[in-house]
C-alpha cells in the first residue's frame, strides 16, 4: 500500500453536482491521483463503511464532504469521517449551509413524505410509504431515519474549512487542490482553521462588471418581466431582486455576467451571521417609497421573500427552520 | 410571578425619541408591563433584521422596534428606512411561521412617555395572547463531535 | 448562544446604585449585585458593588479606586438613564485613566424601579439588563473623539433682530459674518411695529441704530434680497451657495437718493412690509430707514418688463445705477458655523372664519393694526376704519386667534397678550375709544409685563374673559345695526354677551415659516410636530441643534418676544465664538466606517445618508464615509449587504452580545 | 347617469314635497339617478339619540344595512334632508370609530337578519353631490333662466357642515358652497352671516319662545341684508322658518314676509322648469312677489275653501228683536 497521503470524498444529502464539479477540473484530477491515495469516494469507487471504520483515526489527510445532514446515516458518516480525517472540508453549499435540501426546513418531515409519495402527481399504485425498518423473510431491512430538520455539516461535527458554492466553481477546486499539494511539498501554509477556501471575502458585486448607480427601486420584477435585460446595467437596478450584493464572491459573478440575477449559492460574505437578513435590509434600503401602503405595494414584487432570501442558507440561518417544521417535530 | 404566561420581549429604541420617551415615562412614574427589555440604538435606522432574528432565536417571544415619528427623525428621515426594513422583515418572518403580531413598530416622540408605556402594555397583551414562541436552541449542536474522539453508534 | 467559556479577556466592574430609595425601593439592589458577581464572572466581572448614590463624588471615587487597584478594563454602572449621568461616570473613569467609551450605564431607574410595581420582577429585569450590558461592554472599543478645524467665518440666516444681534456680537468679537436676508432690507418684523411693549418705546428708534451698525460693520457682509440655495460640508467647514437675486440696481453706483421711487409711476399693494394695508412703488425700499439703502425693482410688476416701455427710474437716476440687464448671481462662501434666525410667519386669521377676517372690512389682523398705528404707516399713524377716515368709537381686541386652539395651533404664541395690551393703550391714547380685550388667560409673565397690564386696567380698558364665538355683522338687538357684534361667553360673569364695536383687532398667533421644513432639510435639522426647529435641549441647550455647527435663534425655535430673541441671538453668537476660539471642535466618535476590502461597491448604501457623508469612489469602486459628516445613526451599517460597514459604539458584536445577555436565563 | 342610493326620509313626500318635486325635476338634466332604497325607515330625527344610544343607532343602521344589501353602481347614499344625512353618517362614523359599539349595533340588526359593515357606504347630502360630483360648471351649462336680480340669502343650517366627517365643505363655520351654487344660477347672493346658525330645530315643539327667537334672528338678518328669499337645504329649516314665521311675527309684533325656498326650487327655476312642477305655491309665506321680481309667474293654486268652524258648546238662538210696549190705561181702570 502506497504511502501517499489519503484522500476521501463523501456525499450526504446532496445532488452529486459537487462530484461533477470535481471531475470538471479535467486533467488536474490526475494530480489528485498522483499526490493522493483515494481511499473512499462512493461516487467514483466501491468502498464499504466498515473499510473506513477499520482505518486508523486521523489517517485520512483530506476529506471533501459534500451534502447536508438529512438523516442519521449522513450524521453517522460525518462523525466517522471526522474521526478518520485530519482535514475535513465542508465542500459545497449543502455541507456549508444546507443549500436547496435545507429549504425542506420550512415543512415538517411528514409533509415532505406526503409530497414525495402521496400527491396526485405521484405515481404510487401500491401507495408505498418508506419505513425505517421492514421485516422480510431474509430478516430486517432498515433505512436511515430522517432528521427533523436538515443540518449543516458544522452543526454536527467540527469542520476545518468551508468551500461554498452550488457547486463550487471548478477553477476554485483546482486552486484548492494545488494549494494542498503545495502544502504537502512544504511550499505553502494552510489557511487558519475555519476559514473559507476557494472563495472571496467580498460579494458578487465585487466581480460583477455591470454599471452601478445610486439605487432607488419603485418596483421589483421577475427577470422574465424585464425584457430586454439591459446588458450593461446592474440587474438589481433593473428591478430584479439580485442576491449578488449579499453573496460571497468567488464565482466571477457567473449569473449576472450572463444576464441572470444572482440567486446566492455562495452564501453570505465573510463574518455575516444571517444571510437573509442582509438581503432584507439591502432590498428594503433601495425601496423608493415612504407611505406604508406604497412600500407594501413595492414589496409585493417579491412574492416569496423567505425563499428569495434563504434559498441556499436556510439551514445555516439564525432561525434555521419554520415553526411548522420544528413544532411538528416535537422541539 | 403570576400564573399567566409572561412573554419576554426585546425592544430596540432610538436614542433620541423613544429611549427618551422611556425616560419620560420613568420620570412621570408611569407604570407599565415589565416584560420589555430595551436595547438602545442611535436610530431606528440602525436596526438590523439580524437583531430581531437573533432575539427570536434566542428565546424572545416578541420584538418591539421604536423610533421617532415619521418626519421627526433626529437623523431627518432614517426612521422611514426602518419602516421599510420592518415591513419586509415581517413578510419574511411570516415564511418562518412567526406571527406578524410578534414584531411591532412603534413611533414615540421624546415627550410621549405615556404613549410608549401604553403601547408596551398593549403589545405585551397581544404577545401574551399569541402564547410562548420559545424557539428551539437546537441542543444537538452542543455535543459536536470533536475530531479524533467519540464513537458513533 | 455565545460559546466563549475560556478565561474572560476583560476585567469588568459592576456598580449598582440605590439612588436613595428611588431604585432600592423597588429593586433588590444587593440581589442584583450578588447575582452579577456570581453569574457574570465568566464574562469578566471581577467586582460587583452597590452604593447609595453612585453619582456622588464618593460613589465616583469608588469606581476610580477599583479601576486603579483592580485594573478594571470595563465599567458597568446600573443606575439612572445614560442621558442623565453617562457623562458623569465616563469622566470619572477617564480620571482613573480608562477610556471613557469603556464605561456604560444601565437604566434601572427610569426603565425599572420607577415604572414597575412588583419588586421580584423588577429585580429580575434589572439583572437581565445588567447582564446585557456586561456582555455588550466586552466588545466596546476605546474611542477617541474626532477633531476638526473650525473656519472662523459664520453664516447668519435671517436679518431680523435675532439675526442682527447674533451677527453684531460675532462681528464685534472680530470674526467675519455673512448675514443673509430674503427681503430687500434687514429689520424683520420688528421694523414693522410701531411701539414695543412694555416700555412703549418706538420700535424703529431702537432698531434702526442696530440695523445701521450691521449694515456698516467691517466684519459683516450684508447679503439682502438673497437666499441660501445649498449647504454642504459639516461643522468647521460648511460650503454655502447663496443666490443674490437681481435688484436691477447697481449697488456700486446707487446713492439711495430715492428719486427712482419718486418717479416710478406704478403703485402696488405692499403685502410684506405694509401687511397688505398700504402701497409701495414698483421700485422700492420697504421703508425709509431700510438697510441697505439700495432699492429693489419688482420685476413681475414693472411696466418696462411687462410691455417694454417706461424706464422712468432709469431716466431720472442721477448716477445711472438702474440696470435692467442685471442677473441673479450665485456666490459660494466657506463658513464654520451657521446660525438660523429665520423667524416666524403670522397666523392667517382668515382661517378662523367665524371671526370674519377678509369678509368683514373692519376686522384687522394684529400686523395690519401695527401698520395702522405706525407713524410711517399708510395712515401716518391715524387709527381709522377700513375706509381710511372714520375713527372707531369702540374697538374689540381678540386674543389667541389661531393659538391655544385645537383647530389651529395648540401652543400659546406668547406675545399676543402683551401685544394686545399695547394696542389697547395706543387706541385709548390716540382715539379715546372704548377698548374691549377678549382673552382666555392673561399671560404677562416677564419683567414689568404685569405692571403694564395693571396700567392698562387702570386706563379703563374693559376685559372680558372668554373665547370669542364669532364676530358678525348680523344685528340682533337694537343698537347693533351697522356694528360688528362680538359674541362671547363671559366666563367670569357666566353669561353670553354680545358686544357691538366699530373695529375688531385679531391678535393673530405666530407660526413657523411656511417653508421651515424645506429650510430645515437644507441645513440638516428637523422640526417638531408643530413645525418649530428642535433645540438640542429645550432647557439646557436652546440655541444649538442636533446637527453640529447649526444653531438657532429667535422665533425659529418657537414664539418669543424681542428680549428673548435678542438674548438668543447673543447666546448663539457666544456659542459660535467659543467654537471659533477653540480653533477645532471635538465630535462624538460614534461613526460608521467602511472596510474597503469587504466593500463590493454595490452602492446599496449610497442613497441612505441624509447628511451626504456617504460617497462612492468610482476608480476604486468602493464606498467611503466621511467621518466628520457622519452623524452616527448607523442606518448604513444595518443596510450593508456585505457587512462591510462598521458602526463604532453600536457594533453588531456589541448588540448581539447584549441580546444574548438580556435573554440570559435569570 | 351616475347612480346613487336615495334615502328620502320622512319629509320629502309630505311636509317638504316641494323639495322632493324640485329635486326630481333637476336630477334628470344633471344626470343624477336616484334609486330609492327599499323598505327604509325613520332616521331617528334628533331627540332620542340622546336617550338610548343603542336602539337609536340600530334603527338608523337598519337603513345602512339595507343600503349595503342594495348597493348598486355606487356605494353612495344620498340624503336630501340634513337631519337624515347627519344621523346616517353619525351611525356609520360611530360604528367605525368604536368596533365594540359597531358589534352591538350589528347584534341588534342580526335580529332582523341584517348586518352593516361600517365604512362600506359613503353618506352624502344632495348639496354635496351637486357641488362635488356634478360640479358648478355642469350646473351653469343647464342655466337657461338666470336668477339675475333675485337677492338670495343662502342658509345652510347647522347639521350639514358640522361635524363634516368627510371634509366635503370648505369650512364648518362658514361654508360657502351654497353661495357659490346660487351665484352659479345668476342670483345676487348676499353674504349671509348666519348661514350656519340654528333654525330652532325641534325647539318649536319643546320651547316655542326659544325657537321664535332663533327664527327671528335668521329672518331679520336676511331682511337687514334685503334678501328676497332665503334658500335652504333642509326640510326642517324650511319648516321652521316658513311655517312658524307667522307665529314668530305675532310673538315679536313684527311683519316679516320672508319666503323660504329649497335650493332645488331655485335651481329648477334657473333650469327653466315650470314653477308648479317645482312645488312653488306650497310655501306658507308666498314667494310669488319675490319671483315676480325676476319675471317668474307662480300660478295661484286653488286654496280649498275654508270649512265652517265646527260650533262648540250648546246651540244658542239669535237674539229676538225688541218691540217697545205702549203704555195702556188699563191699569188705571184696573185700579178703580
Amino acid at each position: 500500500m502506497s504511502n501517499k497521503p489519503k484522500f476521501a470524498m463523501y456525499w450526504a444529502a446532496s445532488c452529486g453536482g459537487c462530484e461533477i464539479a470535481v471531475l470538471n477540473i479535467h486533467e488536474k484530477i490526475l494530480d489528485v491521483d498522483a499526490n493522493f491515495d483515494v481511499v473512499f469516494w462512493p461516487v467514483a469507487m466501491d468502498a464499504k463503511y466498515h473499510d473506513v471504520e477499520a482505518m486508523e483515526d486521523g489517517s485520512i489527510l483530506l476529506t471533501l464532504f459534500n451534502g447536508g445532514m438529512r438523516n442519521d446515516e449522513n450524521e453517522a458518516i460525518a462523525r466517522l469521517l471526522r474521526r478518520k480525517s485530519k482535514i475535513l472540508v465542508a465542500f459545497g453549499s449543502c455541507a456549508t449551509e444546507g443549500c436547496i435540501p435545507g429549504l425542506a426546513n420550512l415543512s415538517p418531515v411528514e409533509e415532505l413524505f406526503d409530497i414525495a409519495y402521496h400527491t396526485v402527481s405521484t405515481n404510487n399504485p401500491h401507495n408505498i410509504h418508506p419505513q425505517t425498518s421492514f421485516e422480510v423473510p431474509e430478516g430486517t431491512l432498515t433505512l436511515p431515519t430522517m432528521n427533523p430538520i436538515v443540518k449543516t455539516l458544522a452543526q454536527v461535527v467540527d469542520v476545518d474549512y468551508y468551500m461554498p458554492g452550488c457547486p463550487p466553481e471548478s477553477h476554485q477546486i483546482a486552486a484548492v487542490i494545488d494549494l494542498v499539494i503545495q502544502v504537502l511539498q512544504g511550499k505553502a501554509q494552510l489557511p487558519p482553521k475555519g476559514s473559507y477556501i476557494g472563495a472571496g471575502n467580498s460579494t458578487v458585486c465585487d466581480e460583477c462588471k455591470r454599471d452601478r448607480n445610486v439605487k432607488t427601486i419603485t418596483a421589483f420584477k421577475r427577470i422574465q418581466e424585464v425584457a430586454p435585460v439591459d446588458p450593461k446595467l446592474c440587474i438589481l437596478e433593473q428591478g430584479v431582486p439580485c442576491n449578488g450584493p449579499a453573496t460571497r464572491s468567488g464565482c466571477n459573478a457567473r449569473c449576472p455576467t450572463v444576464g441572470a440575477q444572482c440567486i446566492g449559492c455562495y452564501g453570505p460574505a465573510e463574518g455575516v451571521i444571517d444571510y437573509g437578513a442582509r438581503l432584507i435590509t439591502a432590498f428594503a434600503s433601495v425601496v423608493d417609497a415612504r407611505e406604508p401602503a406604497e412600500i407594501e405595494a413595492i414589496l409585493d414584487g417579491i412574492p416569496d421573500p423567505t425563499g428569495q432570501f434563504y434559498r441556499f442558507n436556510l439551514a445555516d440561518s439564525l432561525l434555521r427552520a419554520s415553526t411548522k417544521a420544528w413544532k411538528k417535530n416535537g422541539h | 410571578m403570576s400564573e399567566q404566561f409572561e412573554p419576554v420581549i426585546v425592544g430596540f429604541t432610538c436614542n433620541w425619541c423613544s429611549y427618551r420617551a422611556a425616560d419620560a415615562a420613568g420620570t412621570a412614574r408611569v407604570k407599565y408591563a415589565p416584560n420589555v427589555r430595551l436595547i438602545r440604538l442611535m436610530c431606528s435606522g440602525r436596526l438590523d433584521p439580524t437583531f430581531v432574528m437573533k432575539a427570536l432565536a434566542g428565546g424572545a417571544d416578541g420584538v418591539m422596534i421604536s423610533g421617532c415619528h415619521p418626519g421627526d427623525c433626529h437623523y431627518i428621515e432614517q426612521n422611514y428606512k426602518a419602516l421599510r426594513r420592518f415591513l419586509l422583515l415581517r413578510r419574511t418572518l411570516k415564511g418562518f411561521g412567526v406571527e406578524p403580531e410578534r414584531i411591532k413598530l412603534i413611533w414615540a416622540s421624546a415627550a410621549e412617555g405615556m404613549r410608549l408605556a401604553h403601547e408596551i402594555d398593549s403589545f405585551v397583551e397581544e404577545v401574551r395572547k399569541l402564547g410562548p414562541l420559545n424557539w428551539p436552541t437546537w441542543k444537538d449542536d452542543q455535543h459536536k463531535a470533536e475530531p479524533v474522539m467519540e464513537v458513533t453508534a | 448562544m455565545s460559546a466563549e467559556e475560556k478565561t474572560p479577556k476583560e476585567k469588568i466592574g459592576v456598580y449598582v446604585c440605590h439612588c436613595g430609595t428611588n431604585i432600592a425601593g423597588m429593586v433588590d439592589v444587593v440581589g442584583v449585585r450578588d447575582w452579577a458577581q456570581e453569574h457574570l464572572g465568566k464574562d469578566g466581572v471581577v467586582i460587583s458593588r452597590d452604593y447609595k448614590f453612585m453619582c456622588s463624588s464618593l460613589g465616583q471615587e469608588l469606581i476610580e479606586k477599583d479601576i486603579k487597584e483592580l485594573g478594571l478594563t470595563r465599567v458597568v454602572v446600573a443606575a439612572c438613564s445614560p442621558h442623565l449621568h453617562e457623562k458623569t461616570f465616563r469622566t470619572a473613569a477617564e480620571r482613573a485613566g480608562l477610556n471613557p467609551y469603556l464605561t456604560e450605564l444601565v437604566s434601572i431607574r427610569e426603565q425599572v424601579s420607577w415604572v414597575h410595581t412588583d419588586k421580584a420582577v423588577a429585580t429580575e429585569k434589572s439583572k437581565s439588563l445588567v447582564a446585557g450590558t456586561v456582555k455588550r461592554i466586552v466588545y466596546n472599543e476605546a474611542l477617541e473623539k474626532l477633531k476638526v478645524p473650525i473656519n472662523p467665518n459664520t453664516l447668519v440666516v435671517g436679518g431680523g433682530i435675532a439675526g442682527i444681534q447674533a451677527a453684531l456680537e460675532i462681528a464685534n468679537g472680530g470674526f467675519h459674518v455673512y448675514l443673509v436676508e430674503r427681503e430687500p432690507s434687514i429689520g424683520g418684523h420688528m421694523a414693522q411695529f410701531d411701539k414695543t411693549f412694555p416700555t412703549l418705546d418706538c420700535s424703529a428708534c431702537i432698531l434702526t441704530p442696530r440695523m445701521v451698525e450691521a449694515g456698516t460693520h467691517p466684519n459683516i457682509t450684508l447679503l439682502t434680497w438673497s437666499e441660501v440655495m445649498n449647504v454642504s460640508g459639516y461643522i468647521g467647514s460648511f460650503n454655502v451657495t447663496i443666490k443674490k437675486k437681481a435688484r436691477f440696481v447697481n449697488e456700486e453706483l446707487c446713492t439711495g437718493c430715492g428719486i427712482c421711487m419718486e418717479k416710478c409711476p406704478l403703485k402696488v399693494i405692499d403685502d410684506v412690509y405694509e401687511a397688505g394695508l398700504g402701497f409701495r412703488k414698483v421700485i422700492y425700499t420697504p421703508f425709509a430707514q431700510a438697510v441697505p439703502k439700495y432699492p429693489v425693482l419688482d420685476k413681475p410688476n414693472c411696466t418696462y418688463f411687462k410691455n417694454g416701455k417706461c424706464k422712468a427710474c432709469e431716466k431720472f437716476c442721477p448716477t445711472n445705477a438702474i440696470d435692467f440687464n442685471q442677473q441673479d448671481e450665485t456666490l459660494n462662501v466657506e463658513v464654520g458655523n451657521i446660525i438660523l434666525a429665520t423667524g416666524y410667519d403670522l397666523f392667517d386669521a382668515g382661517k378662523v372664519t367665524n371671526y370674519g377676517y377678509g369678509r368683514l372690512a373692519n376686522v384687522f389682523t394684529s400686523m395690519e393694526f401695527e401698520r395702522l398705528c405706525n407713524a410711517s404707516g399708510p395712515t401716518n399713524g391715524e387709527i381709522t376704519l377700513r375706509d381710511g377716515k372714520t375713527k372707531p368709537e369702540s374697538v374689540g381686541i381678540i386674543h389667541c386667534v389661531g393659538s391655544r386652539d385645537k383647530n389651529f395651533n395648540n401652543y400659546c404664541s406668547t406675545i399676543c397678550c402683551m401685544q394686545s395690551l399695547k394696542f389697547a393703550h395706543i387706541v385709548k391714547e390716540r382715539t379715546g375709544a372704548n377698548v374691549y380685550e377678549f382673552y382666555i388667560d392673561m399671560r404677562t409673565a416677564a419683567k414689568s409685563y404685569d405692571e403694564f397690564y395693571q396700567r392698562i386696567l387702570e386706563e379703563g380698558t374693559l376685559f372680558v374673559r372668554g373665547k370669542v364665538a364669532e364676530v358678525t355683522d348680523a344685528a340682533r338687538n337694537p343698537g347693533e345695526e351697522g356694528k360688528l357684534i362680538i359674541q362671547v361667553e363671559d366666563t367670569l360673569a357666566g353669561k353670553q354677551r354680545r358686544i357691538p364695536v366699530d373695529m375688531v383687532v385679531l391678535s393673530s398667533g405666530i407660526e413657523p415659516r411656511a417653508d421651515a421644513k424645506q429650510t430645515g432639510k437644507l441645513f440638516g435639522i428637523s422640526c417638531s410636530s408643530d413645525g418649530w426647529y428642535i433645540e438640542r435641549h429645550p432647557k439646557l441647550d436652546p440655541v444649538t441643534t442636533m446637527t453640529e455647527g447649526i444653531l438657532i435663534a429667535g422665533c425659529a425655535s418657537g414664539p418669543k418676544d424681542i428680549p428673548s430673541s435678542v438674548s438668543q441671538g447673543a447666546a448663539a453668537a457666544a456659542r459660535v465664538l467659543d467654537k471659533i476660539l477653540q480653533k477645532e471642535v471635538e465630535l462624538e466618535p460614534i461613526r460608521a466606517s467602511v472596510d474597503e476590502a469587504k466593500c463590493s461597491g454595490c452602492r446599496i448604501c449610497n442613497n441612505l445618508c441624509p447628511f451626504n457623508a456617504i460617497s462612492f469612489i468610482d476608480d476604486l469602486a468602493v464606498t467611503r464615509i466621511n467621518p466628520a459628516l457622519c452623524q452616527g445613526c448607523g442606518t448604513c451599517v444595518a443596510a450593508c449587504p456585505a457587512g462591510a460597514i462598521n458602526g463604532t459604539g453600536f457594533s453588531n458584536e456589541q448588540i448581539f452580545a447584549q441580546i444574548d445577555g438580556i435573554l440570559m436565563a435569570v | 347617469m351616475s347612480e346613487y342610493i336615495y334615502y328620502p326620509g320622512c319629509s320629502m313626500e309630505s311636509s317638504a314635497r316641494a323639495y322632493g318635486d324640485s329635486m326630481r325635476a333637476i336630477c334628470k338634466p344633471l344626470g343624477i339617478d336616484l334609486k330609492e332604497m327599499d323598505d327604509w325607515n325613520c332616521c331617528g330625527a334628533t331627540e332620542y339619540l340622546s336617550l338610548a344610544k343603542l336602539p337609536a343607532y340600530s334603527l338608523i343602521a337598519r337603513n345602512l344595512a339595507l343600503a349595503e344589501q342594495q348597493i348598486n353602481g355606487s356605494h353612495t347614499v344620498v340624503a336630501p334632508c340634513s337631519a337624515c344625512f347627519l344621523n346616517l353618517s353619525k351611525a356609520d362614523h360611530y360604528m367605525l370609530e368604536s368596533p365594540t359599539f359597531g358589534e352591538q349595533v350589528n347584534e341588534a340588526l342580526a335580529a332582523g337578519g341584517l348586518h352593516y359593515t361600517p365604512g362600506k357606504l359613503t353618506i352624502r347630502h344632495l348639496l354635496d353631490v351637486l357641488i362635488n360630483d356634478v360640479g358648478l360648471d355642469k350646473i351653469k351649462e343647464q342655466v337657461v333662466k338666470p336668477l339675475a336680480g333675485l337677492r338670495v340669502a343662502p342658509y345652510i343650517g347647522c347639521m350639514l357642515p358640522r361635524p363634516d366627517y368627510s371634509n366635503h365643505y370648505s369650512d364648518s363655520e362658514y361654508p360657502t358652497e351654497l353661495d357659490d351654487l346660487m351665484r352659479a344660477l345668476g342670483a345676487e347672493v348676499i353674504d349671509f352671516p348666519l348661514k350656519t346658525h340654528c333654525c330652532g330645530g325641534h325647539m318649536t315643539q319643546i320651547s316655542p319662545d326659544t325657537a321664535f327667537e332663533l327664527i327671528r334672528r335668521l329672518i331679520s338678518a336676511a331682511d337687514q341684508f334685503e334678501a328676497d328669499v332665503i334658500a335652504v337645504v333642509c326640510p326642517m329649516c324650511q319648516m321652521n322658518l316658513d311655517a312658524f314665521q307667522g307665529q314668530m311675527n305675532q310673538h315679536f309684533h313684527t311683519k316679516y314676509k320672508m319666503p323660504i325656498l329649497f335650493f332645488t326650487q331655485l335651481i329648477g327655476v334657473a333650469f327653466g322648469e315650470k314653477p308648479e312642477a317645482l312645488g312653488f305655491g306650497t310655501e306658507l309665506v308666498s314667494a310669488r312677489d319675490a319671483m315676480q321680481r325676476i319675471g317668474v309667474q307662480i300660478p295661484v293654486v286653488e286654496q280649498a275653501a275654508a270649512k265652517p268652524r265646527k260650533v262648540e258648546g250648546l246651540p244658542m238662538r239669535p237674539p229676538r228683536v225688541k218691540t217697545g210696549r205702549k203704555p195702556g190705561n188699563g191699569h188705571k181702570e184696573a185700579s178703580k
